[in-house]
């Protein structure tokens, strides 16, 4: 039971951004609650005092007090006008990029964050920044608008197509924050999140030098779409110049001489080093040889990515969803 | 209606026994009725068809966030849930609630007059409103729709697989419903007054219902050209906020915003009116600051238009337009400060009596307060940017919509059902009705606001574990909030039978509404009344005309 | 009819040539290259014209205060509109900078 | 209307005031009202010209090459046929307050008329637009626009949006427009055959006269907007 009471109203404040903006709803909370609670016992006693009696008749009196309401004009309006200037100082802290930002890009999609660090380190949905320095997302989406946005950094920006937009804070505290999608955005929206891990500087150094972490299937798909360009050949669609190579992996290939091939590891490795060795039938020897560029990494990472073509492929006529 | 016998009513005064609900039975008596009382019977009936249908979507997704996983339905049926729910609620309940109906009732008696301006545009708004209904019914038949109720482009455009388009058809047709009222109720209140009431002796809800009509007059249009341009991208194919040519999806927030916002103020402004009536007279005190609560729903009218941007902080607006919609949203929460402190001050010195109106009435003030300091919050700039897009938003409107205009309505509809129907509803189980909306409504609402400073994101399907617990408040909340509009709905079609026969003056009010039978005769007034007072002439010794 | 206004005829058909005179106007001025001034001389000539049909053509000259109150009202609140929204624009600087090295498509 | 007795409808009947007090009040109305209506009209026509002066700043080369591509003589002929029949609408009500009931009935035949010419030219516009494969979604191949010559700095494809401008606000006019020979032509059955307008009843006149003048001022801004600059 004490378990079940123990709920957090107060949130993490993890941002120099969080430390300028707390104390201002924490005032303006402080406010509502003193005029709501004051306004509500006014009423409550003016009702008790002023109620009608049974038995007295007592004529009503109309209250004529024009400073009383001069005053509740000008009061508000001046803290009104305070809190605007207040607030637009905050603002203004919160949309100027201090210098030396850490650069990041960012771009959303339905229904995920691609992030790219400065030395081309990517990830997805997480974002991995060292304390104590500010950090800049330059944002983008592919599809519909979404919002980045980081409770405890008290910070969220819109992503909007065909526009760039963005977002900076400096955190405070290392740790491992929630991260979401703050404008809905379709039908998996709640599921758009991640985790925004702050940590120390060295240790951030060390992580970006790591490596991608990220999956070989995921990888290979940049390799094949972004970084090579395989896909402006490898289209998909027929009249491409290069095979469509959905649903390849372990299926039989027919080879230009005639003879025929099943499209295992070992064929498709050929294929990107030595294309011109065993061409599929209807197609011309037009691919580049890959053998300088790619390391084992890259040409498992690839291959990790064809096999996952097939392989979704299969998973999506099993659940019966037809491919769009 | 026609099932209330008219037999036992005798009055001494009265030429002609009929009133407006027995004077036809038959049914195209009432399918082309021009009056508008009847007209505003059947908007009632209507509206709470949709209230019910929206708040069973309310309460459904509700209860799919009593538990983080999102395991009660799909994600994509809670999108429609949530989608359905503002569209109904917003298009087809709050713009026409007060206006349609108690405005459409009470508008023309106030002033002294037979009919609106135009009876016919009336009816048509009401068939028109209909035919929006039967989009709406369309919308959920073809399984709803699920771009939230604010069709943000370009995801209602081109990537939602739903019925954008008969819910935007739906909004669209709502919208001249809305105008036609609009420009009757200007019309009717510029030209259409009894001879000596003037300007300053009109009932602040007719002042309220005239700065209603100028936003429904000028802001619908623009609404209703953005959701036909939606519309029209779903059926072509391409469209102006379409990226892939050039079209910038923030001007669809443009031009939704600009009628949305101020829609807000359709939505709070009748609600106004009707807290200034039901307080004045339960208090039995001239309303204070009469000058100002008047002027005060004019220039909330007119500065409403000019606060739009602040939805749009941090939606990629210029900064320099942000500022200026954030210094006029600041100036335009004044007035409504200042008319709840007059509200209160309008209290002192009179003979308070605490019926069901005035419980009401009272929880209006506490919650719209509420609301209403909740939107300083949003409207600081700098504070929008952890708050936007929060459930403390969720919170902060639903104070204002809920908390202030469904009040409100609850307030006007117990203060005039009595005009309206000549019954009386069971007083002990509304004034008990009254606090278990205001107790469901603060369980609901209030557990949002701690939600979205934690940072809970609006339209979430599932969240994480640690806000459960406030949810599940929330849940209980709209729970109980259910069971006390039920209640209501139930208590009043229980009174069109059963109820007492209520006096042409339950309340003692004051008004010319009070000087006419219950129910008003078809054409209200056997003579067009001349006035000689001021509104809310309480003070001085009163006259009780109690009739019980 | 004591609201009736009887205009004469003549107005009519000397409006309706200032009218012609303005749309010819129009043209020609489009058909020469002025800079930045084309769109400005544009819409003052549809400004000139439409005033003539309001205020003319539509009686409004003859109108009550009122009706003409909501006659301007209505592209009063039209310019409203233009100016709010053009303002994000017109003032949109990207305050935060540009794109650093977006390299993903 | 409560009355027992409905006036017969009569060029000299005097209006039926109805549930108003006297007929004054229901003239005076009925003016304010229609205004009203047209306010509600610029405004939902405004969402239309934001959208415009939105694009318009964001891609000036765009929409001089989409001006280009519009046969500006058309769009003068089509503002001179509104300009005439605004005219000829005016004069109607002029000849209806003074009982003129041939002179009435040739005027508002004018209107139409016109009104109809508007139309059929600007059926061969749009399908000019068509055979030019302007129509964007539909049937989108703008062989005719020589882009290269145009020297765009904005995308290419951004042409579309000039054209769905295009089509969106000229068709809701012509859409005005049908809907207003559409009430026009009931009027005209009116008044050809019972004679149903005359000094003491002409509202119905005057009220569609503003429509139709307010589809006139529309036109005068989309001539320009679109056609000329």
């Amino acid at each position: 039971m004490s378990n079940f009471l123990n709920f957090p109203i107060i949130p993490v404040g993890a941002s120099t951004f969080a430390e300028k903006v707390d104390p201002l709803f924490y005032l303006l909370t402080l406010m509502s609650t003193v005029l709501t609670v004051g306004i509500f016992m006014g009423i409550v006693i003016m009702a008790a005092v002023f109620r009608k009696k049974p038995g007295v008749d007592r004529p009503s009196q109309a209250l004529h007090a024009p400073i009383l309401e001069l005053t509740w004009t000008i009061i508000p309006t001046i803290v009104g006008l305070g809190l605007f200037v207040w607030g637009a100082v905050l603002f203004d802290d919160y949309i100027k990029v201090p210098e030396g930002a850490l650069q990041i890009d960012v771009i959303a999609k339905q229904w995920m964050w691609k992030v790219q660090h400065e030395n081309g380190m990517r990830e997805v949905n997480d974002l991995h920044i060292p304390v104590g320095r500010p950090v800049k997302l330059t944002m983008m989406s592919q599809d519909v608008l979404h919002n980045y946005a980081v409770p405890a950094m008290r910070v969220k920006q819109d992503v909007i197509p065909g526009r760039y937009t963005s977002l900076w804070f400096e955190p405070t505290k290392t740790g491992a924050f929630p991260m979401f999608c703050s404008e809905y955005c379709g039908t998996e929206h709640s599921l758009m999140g991640g985790t925004v891990y702050v940590m120390e500087p060295q240790a951030y150094n060390e992580w970006l030098a790591g490596g991608p972490k990220v999956s070989p299937q995921e990888a290979g798909r940049f390799l094949f779409e972004e970084k090579l360009g395989c896909v402006t050949c490898h289209t998909g669609v027929s009249g491409a110049r290069g095979p469509d190579l959905k649903e390849v992996f372990g299926h039989a290939v027919k080879l230009a001489d005639g003879s025929s091939v099943t499209a295992d590891e070992e064929y498709l490795r050929e294929s990107i080093m030595e294309p011109a060795k065993r061409i599929v039938a209807t197609f011309t020897p037009l691919m580049p040889n890959f053998a300088n560029q790619l390391n084992d990494e890259d040409v498992a990472n690839l291959i990790a990515y064809i096999k996952s073509l097939t392989e979704e492929e299969v998973v999506e006529v099993e659940t019966g969803a037809p491919a769009p | 209606m026609a099932v209330v016998a008219d037999r036992q009513i005798i009055h001494e005064t009265e030429i002609r026994p009929r009133h407006y609900l027995n004077v036809n039975h038959s049914f195209w008596s009432w399918f082309f009725t021009t009056d508008h009382k009847r007209i505003a019977m059947l908007y009632l009936g209507t509206i709470t068809v949709f209230f019910l249908m929206g708040g069973v979507f309310a309460l459904l997704f509700r209860l799919e966030l009593m538990t983080p996983e999102g395991d009660l339905f799909q994600a994509d049926t809670y999108n429609r849930f949530f989608t359905l729910h503002g569209v109904l609620m917003i298009f087809f309940f709050l713009v026409p609630s007060i206006p349609a109906t108690l405005g459409n009732f009470l508008l023309p008696i106030m002033v002294g007059c037979r009919d609106l301006a135009f009876p016919k545009v009336n009816l048509a708004s009401y068939w028109i409103f209909v035919f929006a209904g039967m989009f709406g019914v369309g919308m959920l038949a073809s399984g709803g729709v699920d771009t939230g109720w604010t069709f943000y482009a370009p995801l209602s455009t081109h990537y939602s697989n739903t019925s954008v388009f008969m819910a935007a058809m739906a909004a669209f047709f709502a919208g001249f419903a809305s105008i036609l009222t609009g420009v009757n109720f200007i019309v009717t209140v510029h030209k259409m007054r009894a001879p000596g009431l003037t300007w300053f002796r009109l009932p602040l809800f007719v002042w309220a219902q005239y700065a209603t009509g100028i936003i429904m007059m000028l802001g619908t249009p623009v609404i209703a050209i953005t959701l036909f341009l939606v519309a029209l991208e779903r059926v072509w194919g391409v469209g102006i906020f379409d990226p892939a040519h050039g079209g910038d999806p923030v001007l669809f927030q443009h031009m939704f915003w600009f009628y949305s916002h101020p829609a807000v103020y359709i939505m709070i402004l009748p609600g106004f009116g009707v807290i200034s009536e039901v307080i004045a007279c339960f208090s039995r005190n001239k309303i204070f600051g009469y000058h100002f609560i008047a002027f005060s729903s004019l220039a909330i009218a007119v500065l409403g238009f000019f606060v739009w941007g602040h939805h749009m902080f941090i939606a990629g607006q210029s900064v320099y337009t942000g500022v200026v919609f954030s210094l006029i949203t600041m100036l335009v929460a004044v007035p409504s400060a200042i008319k709840v402190f007059n509200w209160t001050a309008t209290f002192y010195g009179g003979n308070v009596t605490l019926e069901s109106p005035m419980l009401y009435a009272i929880g209006f003030m506490g919650l719209f307060t509420v609301g209403g300091l909740t939107g300083l919050f949003l409207a600081a700039m700098g504070m929008d940017v952890p708050l936007h897009d929060t459930y403390f938003v969720v919170a902060h409107f639903h104070y204002v919509m809920v908390g202030g205009m469904v009040m409100a309505f609850m307030a006007g509809l117990h203060f005039w059902w009595p005009k309206m129907t000549g019954r009386m509803y069971p007083e002990f189980i509304a004034k008990f009705n009254a606090v278990i909306v205001f107790l469901g409504f603060n369980a609901t609402f209030f557990p949002q606001f701690i939600l979205g400073w934690l940072g809970m994101p609006r339209r979430y399907h599932a969240y994480p574990e640690e806000w459960q617990v406030l949810n599940v408040m929330s849940t209980a909340g709209a729970t109980i909030l259910g069971f006390g509009f039920t209640l209501a709905i139930a208590y009043f079609i229980w009174s069109l039978f059963y109820g007492e026969r209520a006096g042409n003056n339950p309340w003692g009010a004051k008004g010319l509404e009070w000087t006419i039978e219950s129910p008003p005769t078809t054409h209200n007034f056997h003579h067009i009344p001349t006035v000689t007072e001021d509104p809310y002439n309480y003070t001085g010794r009163e006259e009780v005309n109690v009739q019980q | 009819m004591s609201v009736a206004h009887h205009v004469p005829a003549k107005n009519y058909v000397i409006n309706f040539f200032v009218l012609m005179i303005l749309m010819i106007a129009t043209v020609v001025a489009a058909r020469f290259d002025f800079g930045g001034a084309n769109l400005p001389i544009a819409l003052a000539i549809a400004i000139t014209k439409t005033a003539c049909i309001v205020l003319f053509f539509m009686n409004v000259r003859y109108g009550s205060p009122l009706v003409r109150v909501f006659a301007a009202g209505g592209f009063f609140w039209l310019c409203i509109m233009l100016a709010f929204t053009l303002s994000d624009y017109l003032l949109f600087t990207n305050v935060m900078g540009s794109p650093t090295t977006v390299a993903i498509p | 209307m409560s009355s027992n007795s409905v006036p017969e409808i009569g060029p000299s009947t005097p209006y039926f005031a109805g549930h108003f007090e006297d007929v004054d009040q229901k003239i005076e109305s009925d003016i304010l009202g229609m205004w009203l209506f047209l306010a509600q009209e610029i405004m939902f026509f405004g969402g239309l010209f934001t959208a415009y002066s939105v694009y318009r700043h964001a891609y000036p080369d765009i929409f001089q090459l989409g001006a280009d591509q519009l046969n500006y003589l058309m769009g003068a002929g089509n503002t001179m046929f509104l300009l005439i029949s605004s005219l000829t609408m005016a004069m109607t009500v002029y000849y209806t307050q003074h009982g003129q009931f041939r002179k009435q009935l040739l005027c508002f035949l004018a209107t139409m008329i016109f009104g109809s010419l508007f139309l059929v030219v600007k059926y061969f516009e749009y399908k000019e637009k068509w055979d030019h494969g302007l129509v964007p979604g539909l049937n989108w191949d703008p062989h005719t626009v020589d882009f290269a010559a145009a020297n765009l700095t904005s995308p290419p494809e951004n042409l579309k949006l000039y054209f769905i401008l295009y089509f969106t606000m000229t068709g809701l006019h012509a859409l005005h427009m049908v809907i207003g020979i559409g009430i026009g032509i009931a009027i005209f059955i009116n008044m050809l055959l019972w004679k149903k307008y005359g000094p003491n009843r002409y509202m119905a006149v005057e009220m569609f006269g503003f429509y139709w003048h307010f589809v006139d001022i529309v036109w005068v801004f989309l001539f320009p907007l679109i056609y000329l600059i």
